[in-house]
């Protein structure tokens, strides 16, 4: 299940409704960012996050095939907000449902990493300074580079 | 008529996020219209940048390319989410 | 925070409230294991957990601590169920909050590691068949080992 | 008397969980106390067995740790939650 929306996002009910269609998986893992209060330049007053469908939503069904290719899957959910939001907001849910606890954390980690290097996304701050565009730091380069896979996009 | 997008820090320097466009038949490739873009915004080589990558109808594609088919050109510095 | 109680456990419920004490975090990793359905010997009627308190909790306190020493991370939270469960029941769930989306998942993979291979637990299966103790399987052990770390038990 | 409890599996051997239980004086290590365990039960070798760990007072001791100031032994099978 995808979805990229305007829409704030619960990551608690999410997590209610993964388990009623994961049922008997045995193991579910399930990642939540919020936006973070605290930007270099100050407090977080707004975070915009821009999108470009149906680019963004075709890239991070791949990443979703992707990861039922290389581990063994049963469910997979990725939530993703857009628009703008307030610090403290959930921005991101992933959650991944497996037979296997190892495969549903890597499963889960693989997703983050994609959305945070890959996924057709961009961030804007607000802080009481201004607006500030956000890009990838070199830390979420070298996590992605963990896959070895090509670029999907 | 194409519609052009730039995206995230790009629209700051264009001052809007798409617009509609006659390309002059010239810029035949997505290199041609980067240096194009790039001298009619002064925007001083921020659409030149290599991390800039360009998609022509939601598909990424490198400077060589040549833009004449397509109907939506999207310029994208690095992407990221979450 | 630590619970081991025959009570049952909701995840998203969970989830809800860690969420609150862990505001600012950023990042949130949870997993949750169910009762699997299925054994070797059948389908799985009933799982019995036993603890040995206070040990299991002394035990599951210090891979708490151990997690935060390794890793910057905000808050931990560790349910564990014991008793009597039925197939798909939610036995174990786990929360980690981070400012770094790798802390949280390390330290999340690492409780599991230590509750599935080194907490003070014993699990019994009871299918049509009969009733099985289940100790860890190697791949478990191989697992915990990636963690090189000391016996705390 | 001290009491004695068996977790796990070996609560199958032993047919009860935990029982209070007199120990006389020769047996006085963890080790020997398995050996008589072991005998009294007919276990035949069950609580001999390497992986089963012995706590005393709730901490794992190995078998030549003296048991007489203990009131609480327990026989430990491989643990294992989640």
């Amino acid at each position: 299940m995808l979805r990229v929306s305007a829409d704030p996002i619960d990551a608690s009910e999410a997590l209610k409704q993964f388990e009623q269609s994961a049922k008997g998986a045995g193991a579910i893992v399930t990642f939540s960012g919020q936006v973070r209060p605290q930007a270099n330049s100050g407090k977080v007053e707004t975070l915009h996050l821009q999108a470009y469908s149906p680019m963004t939503e075709t890239g991070i069904e791949s990443a979703i095939n992707e990861a039922k290719i290389r581990w063994s899957i049963d469910q997979i959910c990725v939530l993703h907000r857009i628009g703008d939001m307030a610090a403290g907001e959930t921005i991101v849910f992933v959650a991944t449902a497996s037979q296997h606890r190892r495969a549903a954390f890597e499963a889960a980690d693989f997703l983050m990493d994609y959305l945070k290097t890959e996924a057709v996304f961009w961030k804007k701050e607000g802080t009481a300074s201004g607006d500030q565009w956000i890009e990838p730091r070199a830390d979420d380069y070298v996590d992605a580079a963990r896959w070895a896979k090509k670029e999907t996009i | 008529m194409r519609k052009i997008l730039y995206f995230g820090r790009l629209s700051d320097i264009t001052g809007c996020q798409e617009e509609m466009l006659d390309i002059p038949s010239e810029i035949e490739t997505a290199g041609a219209l980067r240096k194009w873009l790039d001298d009619r915004f002064h925007a001083t080589g921020a659409l030149l940048d290599p991390t800039v990558r360009i998609a022509l109808d939601q598909e990424i594609i490198f400077d060589g390319t040549p833009i004449q088919s397509a109907n939506e050109i999207a310029f994208m510095p690095p992407v990221g989410g979450g």
